[in-house]
């Protein structure tokens, strides 16, 4: 079974199934979870499994789900909320950001908030509007959150299983266009991934590419056949951010490109050239560059591959990278 | 005021009168019932149902064949749709939700641009110019709020116009549609909430969505009227909507109607009700499908036969014929693909500029659109909107 | 169920009691009432009643001489928050708001703690291990969620608590609390939802809040029981909230309650209420206060006398005097400036940890804590919440 | 009377006044707004002269403010919504990111919605819980907005200008701690300000400081008697941003250092740092520094000023960036 290739959907499936056997607290909630098992089906088979008191269909409310959460949690229980797709957690922020974020430091310590908020993360899969969006800069950017996004099945499964281990809110995007696009090896009753460890998804020695989610396959495609030598520095927890390996990386090649879904200004990327800047600056041989989404809106989906980083733009900018 | 003090009070009681009703199943009208319009007008509403119905349907099939993207159907909420807007004029405003094609249709909106929506093109829900109608809204529930804010954008022009929105009853938990109908009913800024209550939010049932025995009563919560209705019968729909409409107008009221009706198809078009819905429940409101219940009240009353339903079938085939074509003749002519750099501000700025630049540049020359020019692959996808690529 | 069929309905009634009162204005039992506790019990809650305003007049003092910053008076409202915290144990949640100094005092808050909290340290929110009761809740109606969710928590334990929550007629038109009484509802989470409506949220008036006529009839929208008592009554809140317990433990089932009191201070400490609001009607309420209506009926049955009043009025002096004595000691005992690293994740990661020691290293023995040591500054300031610095 | 000298919140006010006497549409709307003239008097005075038609105090829903200010603006109004806190503004963002953001992009042009969005921001003034944040990134990083913070009474009143009569959706921060600290000649009857572009608060050679809001006056306060020649970008518009002036000054100065109040990681300074990468970048003499708020949540007031950016964090920065 462990020998098992198997998706993403499946590897947080398991991740899920094995922490709820082991974890009598944990408990899922949200819109479609139960007898659905979720839009994607990543809890199908939960419901009947463990129950309607542990897998539960919610109201459609996004900050009830999260606030209820909340309470929830500090009241012993273990919540997973799912929100059906990251652009719908703008309704849960008002719940996320001054609670979730906050009761820990609020009481010192006395009350904490361990529950974790899955949403289905980014683009490229024909969606609707407003089903597409990258939003992980306003949760990395707000302190007291653990924020991860994990890039294929196996990190999914070991990031959802420390997630369930954390003693704080965790934010959990799923990059839902490799949801099914890729087959991993994924243990069986295996170890949590830990955080604030980024992986070495690719090791080289001329550029750094530093990317996460749906981006990290991306970028491995895109580099297949350049005559460089591309390290692609999968960053799994976007908060806390593994800065030791991204320094580390740069040091050694002197060259950074990031890739990622969301609009440019003020993506992540800013916050990567400034853990260089502190740490690496004097290693760089280039400028640092940045394939981003461009600063409009996500549109429909007859354009969206003219808006999603390719493996066009992501070649187009290591060998610019190299030339600079 | 007597409220604000701390003096006893009477108590209060609140009514939700009858579902209103005019029609059966079987299309009799019920005791005593009077039609609330012509045999002409109702010939004529019941043909927008059945357009809308067939272009539903269509949809579907284009949908299947990797034509257009995902889309959610009317199919079985025709009445709710067409009833509500025929009681209301083009002074007044509409906004959708995202599964009001029906509604749209009747209020005008080109099949074409329908389908270039769905093919995913933005220029698809254009508005034209003068026109009340919104777009398609996908956040659940956000548009009840820009409801209260035209309402009140009419009320300080001194325009006649009201506004109605329609949400379903999974949006009616979201705190947005309450705050919106506690706006309305303090601002006195006069929107009909149309809760199309399909029974259905996805896989979630109308009974765990809310423990209140009405969806109508909410209205109770923020001091605006409530009336339930079936929402399958067109009559009752027009009469309930058409005295909102005139309540609002001369008082300012609000009122939110519950339209009891059922999503007879799909959530979307990559949902699969099977896993969560049984035959049986599907079965019992195929008797009750609006569509067929105005048709038979039409022949009983004389006024509709096969004959006319088979002319008024092809005039509507050959208008979807032509509105696909020009649809995807718009497709194919080369629609630039970077046109979301043109409407994200009035007023690109140098950045961005440079931005479309860049972004036309790495084009150079490749066809990057998609959508309904891509082929759809089939798989286990069980997205609600959207196709995962499957490994190998 | 017939709830989901087009069959037509008798239509629905819902009725909200009259609202409860036990004591008039003057302490006097309104006709045939029963006093709902011995005297005993009335004379120990009453003594929390006057021990909440003295504090809270004490507190005012402090701010007005710069050793504590901003606070919101719970002056007026002693009676919703004694009679409804009486009714209720250590193993139900307590979930306030931010005005509910009242309630936590009975709850066993330590005056110590409010005071450091209200000098701006954290240290004095920290819960006690196994308190059942949740700190101040600033952005208005959030809390009324995390009730529903200690509830349910209590529930899949099998743990016979109900939470209680507060929350204010201006947090009655949020959306979340709306969504969190529907949640309550469905899930069956017992819940009192207790709405202290003192007719003013900030400067805005309880009659532009919502057009509903009452804020107990709100329930209805989310399917549980709704109930208004006088808030100014000890014995009527009191007995409500009881009910509501029990009905909650045994059955699941959530209440609203909305009593009806009134602010009769500030907003908060920066707060100008003569801008918005008449002596009349602050003159009104004068004679509805809930603790002289308290004193009264203590005193006609014979159980109270004011020289009672004045060994209760020094006792509780003393343990003020006493506690500021302790939360300045506190204050003045050099605490980490930099404590907020140390609760903002469980575990610090290298980068936050390296912040912390940039930021002691910045700090290089300069005293930088200031809030309850820094000496107040009059003005024209009009801040709800803070201290404007001024220009010359 | 164009001669005195006025406060940021008499600024704002005045641009505000001038407005509706110029333009009918405009409409101010939310919690104490009208009656109150709000909790910092931004607004007192209009409704006595505008009328409860104009200056409508509203129920206690942030989202709906926003989002009927959304249908407003559609209809043809011209609305200005306070939100009282810009914490508060969470509430708001459901209807902000996914409508007011995008109903341009979604119709093509054909519906807009020109409304704007007033909130102080900003900590500094000994406030409670939750009334300190700076939440400026998560509207900038909106495509389809336009997000402005002015730093004194003169570029707040010629900013207000600019947002009333912008075409998109304005989010106007306004930095409390200074609505009252800075007197500054404020024009009647003056021009708006131009949307994107930086003001050069103090000319220099040596550093450049890119900052906004109340960390201007700040910044200036830390230079003053440092032995440096000091060069301070007031940002004022945060989207579109004034590459141009960011990208002029660190090609004269060679050093950068960004100061801003809210948390480091994910905050604007990486979107800075990115703007100099992509055009300064060779003449950069030092590793581009930044000195925010720390990514802890915002404390209560005790500990605020051990928080904030002050003068001595600023000026060894300077200091810093100089040695490296
Ligand atoms: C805020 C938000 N949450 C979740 C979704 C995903 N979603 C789309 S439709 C839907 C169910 C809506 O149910 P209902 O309101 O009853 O409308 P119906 O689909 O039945 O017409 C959900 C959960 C969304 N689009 N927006
Ligand atoms: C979400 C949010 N919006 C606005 C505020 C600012 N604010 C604090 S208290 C208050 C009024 C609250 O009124 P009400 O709910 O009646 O409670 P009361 O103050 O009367 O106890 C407002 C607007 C806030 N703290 N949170
Ligand atoms: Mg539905
Ligand atoms: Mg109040």
């Amino acid at each position: 079974m462990s020998g098992e290739r198997i998706t993403m959907v499946q590897a947080i499936n398991r991740a899920l199934d094995e922490e709820m056997t082991r974890d009598p607290s944990v408990m899922l909630l949200g819109e479609d979870v139960g007898v659905d098992g979720g839009v994607f089906r990543v809890t199908q088979g939960l419901l009947a499994k463990y129950g309607n008191d542990r897998v539960i269909d919610t109201p459609l409310a996004e900050s009830a789900i999260a606030g209820v959460a909340v309470g929830l949690a500090i009241g012993g229980m273990r919540p997973v909320c799912e929100i059906q797709f990251s652009g719908f957690m703008n309704y849960a922020f008002e719940q996320i950001q001054p609670h979730s974020s906050r009761f820990r430091q609020r009481t010192c310590g006395s009350l904490t908030v361990p529950m974790v908020v899955r949403a289905p993360s980014g683009g490229g899969i024909r969606a609707l509007e407003h089903h597409s969006e990258s939003e992980e800069v306003m949760y990395v950017h707000t302190p007291g959150l653990i924020t991860l996004m994990p890039s294929g099945p196996r990190t999914a499964y070991g990031l959802m299983k420390a997630a369930l281990r954390a003693k704080d809110t965790v934010i959990f995007f799923e990059p839902k266009y490799v949801y099914r696009a890729i087959k991993e090896e994924v243990p069986v009753n295996g170890d949590p991934l830990p955080i604030g460890k980024a992986e070495i998804a690719q090791a080289g020695t001329d550029v750094t590419i530093v990317t996460w989610g749906a981006m990290v396959k991306r970028s491995k495609e895109a580099v297949k056949g350049l005559p460089v030598s591309v390290e692609i520095v999968d960053l799994l927890s976007l908060n806390p951010m593994d800065h030791d390996a991204i320094v580390a990386s740069v040091r050694k090649t002197g060259r950074l490109v990031v890739v990622h879904e969301a609009p440019r200004t003020g993506g992540l990327a800013g916050e990567i050239y400034a853990r260089v800047c502190e740490d690496a600056f004097y290693h760089l041989r280039a400028p640092m560059m940045r394939v981003c989404g461009w600063d409009t809106p996500f549109p429909l989906l007859a354009r969206e591959a003219a808006y999603l980083p390719d493996t066009n733009r992501i070649a187009a900018a290591v060998t610019k990278v190299m030339r600079d | 005021m007597s409220k604000e003090s701390t003096e006893p009070q009477e108590g209060w009681v609140f009514e939700i009168p009858p579902r209103l009703r005019f029609l059966d199943e079987e299309g009799a009208l019920v005791g005593g019932a009077e039609p609330p319009m012509s045999d002409a007008k109702a010939v004529e509403l019941y043909g927008h149902m059945v357009r809308a119905r067939i272009f539903d349907d269509r949809l579907l099939k284009l949908q299947r064949q990797g034509r257009i993207g995902t889309f959610a159907p009317s199919f079985g909420q025709e009445a709710c749709q067409v009833g509500s807007m025929a009681a209301l004029g083009p002074q007044d405003w509409f906004v959708p939700a995202f599964r009001e094609a029906a509604a749209a249709l009747y209020r005008g909106a080109p099949m074409k641009s329908i389908l270039m929506y769905a093919m995913g093109f933005e220029e698809g829900s254009a508005t034209p110019p003068g026109a009340r109608d919104l777009p398609v809204s996908i956040p659940v529930g956000g548009q009840a709020a820009h409801a209260v804010g035209l309402a009140w954008a009419m009320k300080r022009k001194k325009d006649k116009g009201i506004a109605i929105v329609f949400f379903g009853d999974g949006a009616s938990s979201e705190g947005i549609v309450y705050e919106s109908m506690n706006f309305a009913g303090v601002l006195r800024t006069p929107v009909v909430f149309f809760c199309q209550n399909n029974q259905w939010a996805i896989s979630t049932p109308r009974r765990i969505q809310t423990a209140s025995e009405t969806i109508a009563q909410k209205a109770v919560a923020a001091g605006i009227r409530g009336i339930q209705v079936d929402g399958n019968d067109l009559f009752a729909v027009y009469a309930a909507t058409k005295e909102a409409a005139e309540i609002g107008r001369s008082s300012g009221m609000s009122t939110l109607i519950e339209g009891i009706t059922f999503r007879r198809g799909v959530h979307t078009t990559a949902d699969d009700p099977s896993v969560y819905r049984t035959k049986a429940e599907e079965d019992a409101w195929v008797k009750r499908d609006p569509v067929d219940r105005m048709r038979k009240y039409l022949t009983a009353r004389g006024v509709w036969s096969d004959k006319e339903q088979d002319a008024l079938e092809s005039r509507i085939n050959a208008e979807i014929q032509q509105a696909v074509a020009e649809a995807e003749a718009f497709r194919d002519s080369d629609p630039d693909p970077l046109a979301m750099f043109d409407h994200t501000v009035a007023e690109m700025d140098p950045y961005l500029a440079r931005q479309k630049e860049e972004a036309r540049a790495a084009l150079s020359g490749r066809a990057v659109l998609q959508g309904a020019t891509a082929q759809k692959k089939q798989g286990g996808s069980s997205s609600v909107v959207g196709e995962l690529q499957e490994a190998e």
